[in-house]
């Protein structure tokens, strides 16, 4: 239980940092921990103790495999993941050209 | 096992780092680290492939947060040294909430199968027929190319969706000039 | 092999998406042509799969690369599934119409175009999808072309409403697939049909409602119920009007409303029987984003502003409709997502329009729009009155399938405040009719005129429709929204459905 | 974008031809070994990204460049999708593999059927397409026209 409550903290750290700091790019990199986050822990829940990585190296071979599933799922997570951190990191370069600033608390044209 | 153990630690540590540290370039860095141990962490958990895409991911998301810090500016002003009276109710409020989320989600947690013994339903089909059926030997490319190809379908979608998502954000002008004698 | 035009409904749009970058390097307007082909296409297919289903009323069932459902990904249509896709694919189209000359505006004609096809797919993948994690890869599809779409202007506005849209957004995103990673752990399995006949045998323990409310933050994220809905006034007004009519109109009812009852309803069998906590939950946030939704829209000052409000206070009626959770009330929410699609996407194409002709969407700045664009005015009227509720449009009868499911279920206080807000909402929409048509100030806008003939087209067409769904209610009520709503109550029937078939 | 010094340029030409030569290799053994089209794609991207660092280079180049990545990434797309139809164009299903391709020799690098086309098509996309990400973000002054 220890390896998901791990996550869950770094997941939790991650959206400290969404809610309450200011700077666009810090809001950012606690996304990107919140997504990483989730990735390890759904790795996590496919491990399997004593067994070996899902790649089949002999036909003839016991196959004591970790759940592969999870594993193709994250690969999916992981490149979503890079997606869309590379489109905030483009918008907030285009907020920082415009506004000169990274602070949200100075970008707020659009009112309540 | 303690290996896992070390590197969770390393990985919460660096966060910490990365949203806390004053120069953002470090801040990255700091981010990189986290997604490192990650990366290491999934070949301890018998993931060679996740281990692969996560270093290589890792190591182009921090080129890409060097990049845009490096074009706009590296200090943060939003950091001030010191405690700072408007961020301590936040906090202690963040805090117990979290502290609140875990106990509750730690008496769900219970009831999952305890970490290293995974149900595996349908995945000790996969492991059954991935080589006999697709021909794969990795039997985690056989699910994302060929069992589950629709979901790559729309993975590389999603990819394609990114940079012409980033292509249109960076165009310099979004609207054409003559018309803009009307707007505000 | 009647099923072999679903894979078609996603495949068709990702490839014009893929292909438009590459033909408008040769020719700049082949881009229009493409997307527009394609929109009538998917608008055809869903069509012919309705038809379908109304001949043999049988689910129709697809399963990609001939897999055996817990192997690969199965792909559904039901009557659920036929009535969202219609209403997207209605929309989707009148907007890419739209959009032809609307675009005139913007430079990077073929990035919005791609873009465009690239949130259909994503809309289309997670109507017809049958496998959660595929649900949530489809989410992110157009989720994440949306964000772009927003930001599409790239001025001042758009960048930061683009922002705070993307990373609102990605938090539920996540949140969705955190809730997958926890049911994966439980069931095992990503099918929903297998899904939900493992879940059935588990019971209600803390870690299924752990699940369903990670779930439900995610969908909450994505349909704009209020206190998550803080992105939503901002995006939408953003974004080029064939956008936000794509947006109000279809997006957040697909992603958010459409997903959220796939989930909640046929995955893990709630019903206000065996769930009333959860339904009642649903009732709040209903009634919250009715009466928040409804008072701040009305204090707007910008056209587009006020409707994406109103959206917000529409969303509501759906929420309790599925809230009160029983057959007249769901068929009313769900009368209510083809209704508010036509209106909403109706008005917001109007919007567009005067854009396009007078350079503002301030009402302040706005004036005696009704003798230069009659038919853009008339437009607006007859789709807000069907959104206010007026008889005999289409949503007069959402909202009357909606109260007569709150009377029957002993619930009169909704059915009051059901139909105060159906006059709430006629006073904010005449607000701009008021306002921007029919006063007149001192400074008229010079030019203005009617819109091109296209967006002329376009607001006519989901204009018709909006008077033909009020006047022919009947026909589409036995033949589409009751089975849909059957489906919704049918709760874990759907498994069998979907195995068996 | 200022070039670097000759000595970062010289090992960054060998250094990007060796990544290049590794990402190839990951994209052709995606169904024998860990990795696959993605990871593959990624390496086949840094290689040209760490050129495009070490030498820097004019405004038009990296128009061109960019102009030319986004055509083979939508190629790319383009040829993952036809991979998908062709089994339905051939009247099986959406995404068929062994009936079509045929499984090969189990463990030998022609085997999997639509495995490794699908992996090459992925690698395309993903190489092209990072790449334009990478110019867009980091390239500096770079003006996109429409």
């Amino acid at each position: 239980m220890v390896p998901l409550f791990a996550c869950l903290f770094l997941m939790l750290i991650g959206l400290y940092a969404v809610v309450t700091k200011r700077n666009i790019i810090r809001i950012i990199i606690g996304f990107s921990l919140v997504e990483y986050a989730v990735n390890l822990f759904f790795t996590m829940v496919g491990f399997k103790r004593d067994a070996l990585p899902p790649i089949i190296t002999d036909v003839a071979q016991p196959r004591n495999f970790v759940d592969p599933l999870p594993q193709a799922l994250v690969l999916t997570a992981i490149v979503i993941g890079l997606a869309t951190t590379s489109m905030m990191l483009a918008l907030a370069m285009r907020i920082y050209e415009k506004y000169r600033t990274f602070d949200i608390t100075e970008i707020r044209r659009l009112r309540g | 096992m303690i290996e896992l153990y070390v590197l969770l630690a390393a990985m919460l540590v660096a966060a910490l780092v990365a949203i806390q540290i004053k120069d953002l370039l470090a801040a990255a860095v700091a981010l990189g680290i986290v997604g490192f141990s990650i990366a290491i962490m999934f070949i301890l958990l018998q993931a060679p492939d996740l281990a692969i895409v996560q270093i290589v991911v890792e190591t182009l998301t921090v080129v890409f947060f060097a990049a845009v810090i490096l074009r706009t500016t590296n200090t943060d002003t939003t950091i001030a040294g010191g405690l700072k009276r408007e961020l301590v109710f936040p906090t202690v409020a963040y805090v117990t909430f979290g502290l609140v989320l875990l106990v509750l989600v730690g008496r769900a947690l219970a009831e999952l199968p305890s970490f290293g013994s995974p149900t595996m339903l349908v995945a000790r089909e996969y492991i059954a027929l991935g080589l006999e059926k697709t021909g794969a030997a990795n039997v985690v490319a056989a699910i994302i190319l060929d069992f589950r190809g629709y979901d790559t379908l729309g993975e590389v979608t999603v990819l394609f969706a990114a940079v012409v998502g980033v292509l249109t954000i960076m165009r310099r002008a979004g609207r054409k000039e003559q018309n803009s004698e009307g707007r505000d | 092999m009647e099923s072999t035009f679903l894979p078609l409904l996603v495949a068709l749009p990702m490839l014009a998406a893929f292909l438009i970058p590459l033909f408008a390097k040769l020719w700049q307007r082949s881009a229009d042509l493409i997307a527009n082909a394609a929109g009538a296409a998917l608008l055809g297919l869903s069509a012919y799969g309705a038809v379908r289903l109304f001949t043999d009323s049988h689910t129709i069932v697809y399963r990609i690369g001939g897999w055996a459902s817990t192997l690969g990904i199965t792909l559904v249509y039901d009557h659920l599934t036929a009535l969202v896709a219609l209403a997207l694919n209605v929309v989707g189209l009148a907007a890419l119409l739209f959009s032809v000359r609307y675009l005139d505006h913007y430079t990077g004609r073929w990035k919005f175009f791609s873009l465009f096809m690239l949130v259909l797919a994503g809309l289309n993948g997670v109507t017809i999808t049958g496998d959660i994690f595929n649900m949530f890869v489809f989410i992110e599809i157009s989720a994440i072309a949306s964000y772009a779409l927003v930001a599409f202007g790239t001025d001042f506005d758009e960048l930061e409403a683009g922002f705070k849209y993307m990373v609102i957004g990605e938090i539920g995103g996540i949140a969705i697939l955190l809730a997958i990673a926890l049911l994966y752990a439980k069931a095992s399995t990503l099918n929903m049909a297998v899904v939900s006949q493992v879940m059935a045998e588990f019971g209600h323990t803390p870690l299924f409602w752990c699940i369903v409310a990670t779930f439900l933050v995610g969908f909450a994220v994505k349909m704009a119920m209020v206190p998550f809905h803080a992105w939503l006034p901002d995006a939408h007004p953003s974004a080029p009007a064939p956008v936000s009519a794509l947006l109000s109109g279809v997006f957040i009812k697909v992603l958010g409303v459409y997903a959220m009852c796939r989930v909640m309803f046929n995955v893990f069998g709630l019903s206000r029987t065996n769930a009333p906590a959860f339904f009642n939950l649903l009732l709040a946030f209903g009634v919250l984003s009715i009466v928040a939704g409804g008072v701040l829209a009305y204090a707007q000052k910008d056209y587009k502003r006020l409707l994406a409000y109103s959206s917000i206070s529409q969303i509501g009626y759906i929420l309790i409709g599925l809230g009160i959770g029983n057959y007249w009330a769901i068929v009313g929410a769900l009368f209510h997502v083809l209704a508010h699609a036509l209106g909403k996407g109706l008005l917001f194409l109007t919007s567009g329009s005067v854009e396009h002709a007078t350079g503002t969407r301030d009402l302040d700045k706005l004036s005696g729009l009704e003798k230069k664009m009659p038919l853009t005015v008339w437009s607006y009227l007859l789709g807000s009155l069907s959104l206010a509720g007026v008889p005999p449009f289409a949503g007069f009868f959402s909202k009357l399938f909606l109260i007569i499911g709150a009377v029957s279920a002993k619930m009169y206080w909704l059915a009051i405040l059901a139909a105060l807000f159906s006059t709430v909402t006629l006073g904010y929409l005449m607000k701009v009719a008021d306002k921007a048509f029919f006063s007149h100030k001192d400074r008229e806008p010079t030019a203005a005129r009617e819109s091109p003939t296209t967006m002329v087209l376009a607001m006519l067409v989901l204009l018709v429709l909006t008077v033909a769904l009020g006047i022919g209610f009947k026909p589409v009520l036995d033949k589409l929204v009751g089975p849909a709503a059957q489906v919704l109550l049918n709760g874990l029937g759907y498994a069998r459905t979907v195995l068996g078939g | 974008m200022r070039g670097m010094s000759s000595i970062v340029q010289q090992i960054a030409r060998l250094l990007a031809g060796v990544l290049f030569l590794f990402g190839t290799y990951i994209v052709l053994h995606g169904h024998l070994t860990p990795g696959g089209g993605f990871a593959g794609g990624v390496l086949i991207a840094a290689s040209f990204i760490l050129v495009s660092l070490a030498f820097g280079s004019v405004e038009q180049t990296e128009r061109n460049s960019y102009t030319l990545s986004s055509v083979v990434e939508s190629l790319g797309g383009v040829l993952f999708v036809s991979l998908a139809l062709a089994g339905y164009v051939a009247g099986t299903f959406f995404f068929q593999n062994a009936s079509i391709y045929g499984t090969g020799n189990p463990l030998q690098l022609l085997s999997g059927g639509i495995i490794l086309p699908a992996n090459i098509a992925i690698g395309i996309k993903v190489g092209a397409g990072l790449f334009a990400i990478f110019l867009a973000l980091g390239a500096s002054r770079f003006v996109m026209k429409d």
